[in-house]
């Protein structure tokens, strides 16, 4: 007799899965195939609501050697993610339905079916039950986004996509195979357990050497220098953008990278490596860097992509800190980021849709063509600034509170320096749309309904976090993490 | 009556001995590929012949004895056919032989 | 078929006399061996009075092979004396002769038995005249006084 | 086996054989060395297989003393296995022969490298 | 004894051929010598049987025989048409 | 009657290859082959099961006890590969029809299924037999057949590639030949289990070391091992598909089983690596070949060609895997043996579909094929995921028990050498995946493959995805392989 837990677990990972058919039939009924998408994504986040419920619980999948499973397991920091993403897939495709309509693009199936994968392998990783599995669908993640990356199929598009799928792919055969195989050779096993997998008699030498080949690895955390795949991956359509940087594949490696901090290595572990300054410095830098970096982007896309890399860099920091304070925050900024980030993107893509501009220096006075956009761009803007009453704050609060907990002080004016810079490079966007003048003869053109809405719910929710963070706090602290 | 046999078979092998090294010889001192030829064929006929019939006596009757007289037949045959086939494809090969006046038009 | 017969019998006596063993196993092998041969040549289809010349036989041929063992041993002895006389014994020529015989198989007997005598080789033969090279002008003159053809000839003449 | 002159003569004609098979651009003359390198070890198992003062391995009355048959047994096998070879081998030189005209390894070569 | 002397004789003469064929100067001469060879070595085979009292070594003598006029035809063969230049009767034989 | 089986095993598709060549329509001749080769997989499958439940089989030629008679022997290792030889003949032939006829003129076909069989027949015999000399016959009845079936291709290179290919395996086998000859000096027998239990107590060891250069480099020959690989690429790039597909699935891994028997059963590795660090040599070599062989199959134009080059580097991995010496690495490079004989049938089964519709095997040629053979691509798709060694495939397991092998023994550059191998697999393998899927077909329309080529494409495709997911029977049969080898020495 399976357990709800196991029979939920089982749906949240099949779900996605069985939308692809009916999506694939209704092939040539648009309407019909982006409602199943649509109905899929809602009826996946009651799953996901009601795993949130149970709480707990696990199931072994298939066990390909003794000790090596495919298995998943309940617990707070995959809810948080499962959750996140869940919710995000219909809202993400919501917003595709006015994107893809309103450029007419081709292959669209292709893409929502894609889509569909993406998602169930992102439910895989958030519930994976050991690291093997949580490898497994990672890798399904690069293989299922690529076609969206590529999707405008144009030499552009592949040459993107070549270097998008050479860098994940590569930097996880050559070390996050390596780093697994080795955490098996260490510790006999790969199972996910609060405190880690690894006895005390295994050299911290050696355990650096693991956790410096997870920290690149894990590529879709983008982690200067393997972050390169980021920018490249701006070729796709806005939606794409928003799943790699909102939804899926960056949040799936920062959440990995997190996971494995916490239930391969185990936070004290992590704590006293020599290794973890060097990398809690490399987080640092990567943050100020890709901030510089991106505030000399003027296409609008790469802006936001550094930007992400940059907020990448938040979580990443906070795992290698290593305090319970510090994971939380980057949890949080997990959380915080998804919303935010994948509202400036629905902007920039609704920009591009309803007037082809993607460059910030074409965005004088846009504010009044397209008011609501731009509202909800500040609020995401600020969101990921960090300042109330906006979720940003909270991640922000606890990942300060952490580099305080582990004594890098040099950190405080890291996360306070880039939080500046963030406001330079964001906020020019709604200052030039509202402040300068507009081109004459404009008028109010907001993009499709479809797409506003999306944006909206979005920025709303950003909002929405700043009052429930504290809640959200308080689950993520109800999670075992020693 | 067998020290007949004995003898005969003797002065066969001896003959036949003399014979083919004189062939040797001739293979080695005459001018060219021609004449070297008729040499050797000494060897294959004469001398050949010469040293089966003394092992023929030597053995005396039995299967052996037929066997030397297919060797010996052997060796008749397919001697001239060999320098036949050799003094042919030398002279498709374009070697000429010296003396050679002979009108080749249809060659 | 005469000449399957014939051909299958020699085939036979030869692996009777070089087979020493008479026990039924190997007898048997030797009758498969040889009629498998019998087989091949006849797919090659080879066996004709070309190659096997059962017509030839007669009491001219041994009389002939007589004549020619006499041949033999004379220019044996001639070649001999060359060799061992020196460079200057010898008069390397070549020539056309012309030949008198109408089946090829004749003019082949004829070219062979040039061959087979030393001092004198066939080194191409057509229609109505064959190519000897000779150690010596004297083999070479022997040979165009024409006994031999005329020998051969009328061996050949009897077959007819 | 007090004294190794067999070896010598097989090494000589094993190192013979392969080089011929590497140093001859004509594919038949390659065959040559293949086979000259192949009978080197034919002669090395027969070689080792002689019993000083043992007669050849056919029974015979008033010979006590043979040399060991079954390295010849297993040569004979070695020689059939090589004809073979060396049959096929042929038979590729012809069709190489009819396809390229020629037998010349740097000849076929050439003919094929625009592809 | 005798068979022994007639050993030698034909070893001598075999080396004559070898020299010969190691002399040249055309690739006929080497031919020539090494069907000499050949033919002396059947008889040599012969000899040596009956020195050894093995006269079963005939068989050796006769297969040797053979073999040795095949390939003699065949190196001929192969001299005149395979020798790298195009010739298409090498393509009829097939 | 269960010994029986030992012999009938290479007797059976050694009966069948003469009454194909009596039966001369191609399509009689083909439905025999298949016959013979399902019968043949079923005694295979037999031998496993009887082999793995009770011991090693014995089976004396003829009632000639060893070490005077032939020896039939199957123990865990040969039924191991035996039963690999057989899926994938299988496989082959059920598709050999459809294929030949697309690619050779009918008079061709029937020849071919003789040679196929005369080589399945061979490979078996070398696996099945005891008898040292017995796997030379062998490996020259498997070797003769694989030159024909070579130069049976349809481009005039065929037969060049054919002629080389000759030349090289000839010597391979002739220095096999002189290796046994020295171990029979030695030792007196030509059993391989006997000359196991003689040899460790010889004083002659240097001989010994003599006889295992040779017999390693006639193996080396044709195992296409770094630098005696030469001749592959060309041989398996001309051959008709599907007898690559046989030959790369089939032919170099009983070449290496032959090996792992010589030197880990009859020589055994102390002793060997007491004379010369050999264990050392095949990581050198095998990592070269990984690496350089994989960088070749890169800038390939021909897919075919890739394979093929991808084929020496794998071959490097199994001999990696043997070179460690340790249990772990021994039973990598059986895993590896088998997962890749999938790998290799999958991949080239699925050329010879391309071939069979589009004619060639030119990268240009797999334009857009994702769209027009989504089967057969699906199929290959599968089959180059296994050989990059992607996890849930069978290229996987083995991967991570060689890996596990090296960081037992220490070589951490092994480890990264290994994982950069994959990784440029990956490359070449994603450059076919790309031209299929992501450019688009221009000029007449491509229809999907025959089912007769799906059927076994397929096959090999979910036997990649089943062993890599059940693995109980592939680690199991290794395991078992490897507690006999290291347990069959003193
Ligand atoms: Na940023
Ligand atoms: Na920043």
């Amino acid at each position: 007799m399976m357990s709800s837990a196991t029979q939920l677990l089982l749906l949240a990972l099949t779900l996605p899965l069985l939308a692809v058919p009916g999506i694939l039939l209704a092939r040539n009924q648009p309407n019909l195939r982006e409602a199943i998408s649509l109905l899929t994504g809602a009826l996946l986040f009651i799953v996901n609501l009601s795993l949130y419920q149970l709480g707990e619980g696990g199931v072994v999948l298939v066990e390909i050697l003794p000790r090596l499973a495919l298995s998943l397991e309940l617990q707070p920091l995959g809810l948080v993610f499962g959750l996140v993403a869940s919710f995000l897939w219909p809202i993400t495709t919501l917003y595709a339905i006015g994107y893809m309509r309103g450029h007419d693009e081709d292959n669209q199936t292709r893409f929502y079916v894609f889509f569909a994968v993406a998602i169930a392998a992102v439910m895989g990783l958030a519930y994976s039950g050991n690291l093997f599995t949580l490898f497994v669908f990672y890798e399904i993640v690069t293989f299922s986004t690529y076609p969206l990356v590529t999707h405008a199929g144009t030499e552009k598009a592949l040459k993107g996509g070549r270097t998008y799928l050479s860098l994940l792919l590569g930097t996880s055969i050559v070390f996050f195979i390596p780093a697994m195989i080795g955490t098996w050779f260490f510790a006999g096993n790969l199972d996910f357990q609060p405190g880690g997998v690894f006895r005390d008699d295994v050299s911290p030498i050696a355990l650096s050497v693991l956790l410096l080949l997870f920290a690149f690895g894990i590529g879709k955390a983008a982690l200067m220098p393997f972050h390169r795949w980021l920018p490249a991956a701006m070729v796709a359509p806005t939606p794409v953008s928003a799943l790699l940087h909102a939804v899926a594949v960056v949040k799936a490696g920062v959440f990995s990278l997190v996971t494995v901090v916490v239930y391969i290595f185990g936070i004290d572990t992590v704590a006293k490596l020599p290794i973890t300054p060097f990398l809690v410095y490399l987080a640092g830098g990567g943050i100020l860097l890709a901030s510089l970096v991106a505030m000399r982007q003027d296409n609008f896309k790469s802006r936001l992509a550094y930007s992400t890399v940059s907020q990448l860099g938040y979580i990443t920091l906070g795992a290698f800190l290593a305090s319970e304070a510090a994971i939380a925050g980057s949890l949080l900024h997990i959380v915080m980021h998804a919303f935010g980030k994948i509202t400036l993107f629905f902007c920039a893509g609704a920009l591009y849709v309803a007037h082809h501009k993607s460059q910030i220096s074409e965005l004088d006075g846009m504010g009044r063509v397209m008011p609501v956009t731009f509202i909800a761009f500040t609020l995401g803007a600020l969101s990921i600034i960090g300042l109330p009453p906006l979720g940003g704050v909270w991640s922000k609060w606890f990942l300060m509170q952490g580099s305080l907990d582990s004594g890098y002080w040099l950190m405080l004016a890291v996360l306070s320096i880039s939080s500046l810079l963030n406001i330079v490079y964001l906020l020019e966007i709604p200052a030039r749309a509202f402040l300068k003048p507009a081109p004459d003869g404009a008028t109010i053109q907001e993009a499709r309904s479809t797409s506003v809405l999306a944006i909206a719910i979005t920025a709303l929710m950003c909002i929405a976090l700043f009052i429930y963070g504290g809640d959200l706090y308080e689950f993520i602290r109800s999670a075992r993490l020693t | 009556m067998p020290e007949l046999t004995t003898l005969l078979s003797s002065v066969c092998l001896l003959l036949g001995a003399f014979l083919i090294f004189s062939g040797g010889l001739g293979v080695l001192r005459f001018p060219d590929f021609f004449t070297r030829m008729h040499a050797a064929g000494v060897t294959e006929t004469m001398a050949a012949t010469l040293i089966v019939l003394g092992l023929m006596l030597h053995s005396g009757w039995g299967l052996p004895l037929f066997k030397l007289l297919f060797i010996l037949l052997f060796v008749m045959i397919t001697g001239p056919t060999a320098s036949h086939a050799l003094a042919k494809s030398a002279l498709h090969g374009g070697l000429r032989p010296q003396g050679d006046n002979a009108n080749n038009e249809r060659h | 078929m005469k000449h399957t017969v014939s051909i299958f019998l020699v085939l036979a006596t030869f692996w009777l006399i070089n087979s020493g063993y008479y026990k039924p196993l190997l007898l048997s092998f030797g009758l498969c061996s040889a009629i498998f041969v019998v087989y091949l040549t006849h797919r090659m289809d080879v066996i004709d009075h070309e190659s096997h010349p059962l017509h030839l036989f007669s009491l001219k041929l041994p009389s002939y092979y007589v004549w020619l063992v006499g041949q033999l041993i004379v220019s044996n002895i001639d070649v001999v004396k060359r060799v061992w006389s020196g460079r200057n014994s010898i008069s390397p020529c070549a020539e056309w002769l012309p030949l008198s015989q109408t089946s090829d198989i004749g003019r082949v007997i004829y070219a062979n038995s040039i061959t087979l005598t030393p001092g004198t080789v066939a080194m191409d033969l057509e229609d109505d005249r064959v190519y000897v090279h000779a150690l010596s002008r004297e083999g070479l003159e022997d040979l165009r006084a024409g006994e031999m053809d005329r020998r051969v000839s009328n061996l050949e003449r009897h077959g007819e | 086996m007090a004294d190794y002159y067999n070896y010598l003569i097989v090494v000589l004609l094993m190192v013979v054989g392969l080089y011929i098979v590497m140093a001859q651009g004509n594919l038949v003359k390659k065959l040559i060395g293949l086979n000259i390198f192949q009978t080197s070890v034919f002669i090395f198992y027969i070689s080792t297989a002689k019993v000083s003062g043992g007669t050849a391995p056919i029974v015979i009355e008033g010979a006590e003393l043979y040399s060991n048959p079954l390295p010849q047994v297993l040569i004979l096998t070695a020689i059939v296995v090589g004809i073979a070879t060396m049959s096929l081998a042929l038979a590729l030189v012809l069709r190489i022969k009819r396809a390229y005209g020629s037998v010349e390894e740097e000849v076929i070569l050439e003919q094929d490298k625009p592809c | 004894m005798i068979l022994t002397a007639v050993a030698i004789a034909l070893i001598v003469v075999m080396a004559m051929a070898i020299a010969r064929a190691l002399l040249g100067p055309t690739i006929y001469d080497r031919i020539l010598a090494v069907n000499l060879f050949g033919t002396k070595t059947v008889l040599l085979i012969a000899v040596v049987s009956y020195i050894v009292g093995r006269p079963d070594f005939l068989d050796v003598a006769l297969i040797y025989a053979l073999i040795n006029f095949i390939s003699v035809i065949a190196v001929l063969r192969f001299f005149e048409y395979g020798s790298g230049k195009v010739h298409d009767e090498v393509g009829k034989d097939a | 009657m269960l010994s029986h089986l030992a012999v009938l095993q290479v007797v059976v598709p050694l009966l069948a290859a003469p009454t194909c060549l009596i039966l001369e329509r191609a399509r009689a001749a083909w439905l025999f082959a298949c016959l013979a080769c399902l019968l043949s997989l079923g005694i295979s499958i037999a031998l496993f099961m009887q082999v793995q439940a009770s011991g090693p089989i014995s089976y004396a030629l003829g009632g000639w006890e060893a070490p005077w008679g032939i020896e039939y022997r199957i123990d865990a290792l040969s039924s191991f590969v035996l039963l690999l030889i057989n899926l994938v003949a299988a496989a082959v032939i059920i598709g050999a029809n459809s294929s030949l006829t697309a690619e050779l003129p009918e008079p061709r076909h029937s020849p071919f299924y003789v040679l196929f069989l005369l080589c399945f027949a061979g490979l078996q015999g070398i696996v099945a037999t005891g008898d040292a000399f017995n796997v030379f016959v062998f490996l020259e009845i498997s070797s003769l057949a694989t030159y024909a079936l070579v130069a049976l291709g349809r481009d005039r290179r065929a037969l060049f590639a054919a002629y080389q290919y000759l030349i090289v395996g000839t010597i391979g086998a002739t220095f096999y030949l002189i290796g046994i000859g020295f171990l029979y000096s030695l030792t007196g027998t030509l059993n391989m289990a006997d000359m196991a239990q003689l040899l460790p107590g010889l004083e002659e060891q240097r001989l010994v070391a003599a006889a295992f250069a040779f017999i390693v480099i006639g193996i080396a020959m044709k195992l296409a091992l770094f630098p005696l690989h030469g001749w592959l690429p060309d041989a398996y790039s001309q051959a008709p598909s599907m007898a690559t597909a046989f030959l790369a699935a089939s032919a170099t891994k009983v070449a290496l089983y032959l090996f792992i028997r010589m030197y880990f059963e009859v020589l055994g590795p102390e002793a060997v690596n007491a004379l010369f660090p050999v264990g050392k040599l095949f990581l050198l070599l095998g990592a070269i070949a990984v690496i350089l062989a994989s960088l070749a199959a890169i800038r390939q134009n021909n897919v075919k060609r890739v394979f093929a080059l991808s084929s020496v580097g794998q071959i490097g991995y199994l001999v990696i895997g043997v070179g460690l010496g340790n249990a772990l690495g021994l039973q990598a490079a059986l895993l590896h043996l088998f997962n890749h004989g999938l790998i290799k049938a999958a991949l080239f089964i699925a050329v010879a579909a391309v071939v069979c519709r589009v004619g060639g095997s030119r990268l240009e040629d797999f334009r857009g094929l994702g769209r027009a053979m989504p089967w057969t691509m699906g199929g290959m798709v599968i089959g180059a995921l296994s050989l990059i060694g992607v996890p849930l495939t069978a290229g996987f397991v083995s991967k991570w028990f060689l890996v596990l092998a090296a960081m037992e023994a220490g070589l951490w550059l092994l480890v990264a050498l290994v994982l950069i191998g994959s990784f440029i697999a990956l490359f070449y393998v994603w450059r076919i995946v790309e031209v299929a899927y992501f450019q688009t077909r221009d000029g007449a329309a491509v229809s999907e493959a025959p089912l007769m080529l799906l059927i076994p494409l397929w096959a090999m495709a979910l036997a990649n995805l089943y062993f890599g997911i059940d693995t109980s029977l592939t680690v199991g049969g290794s395991e078992q392989a490897v507690n006999f080898l290291m347990g069959s020495r003193p």
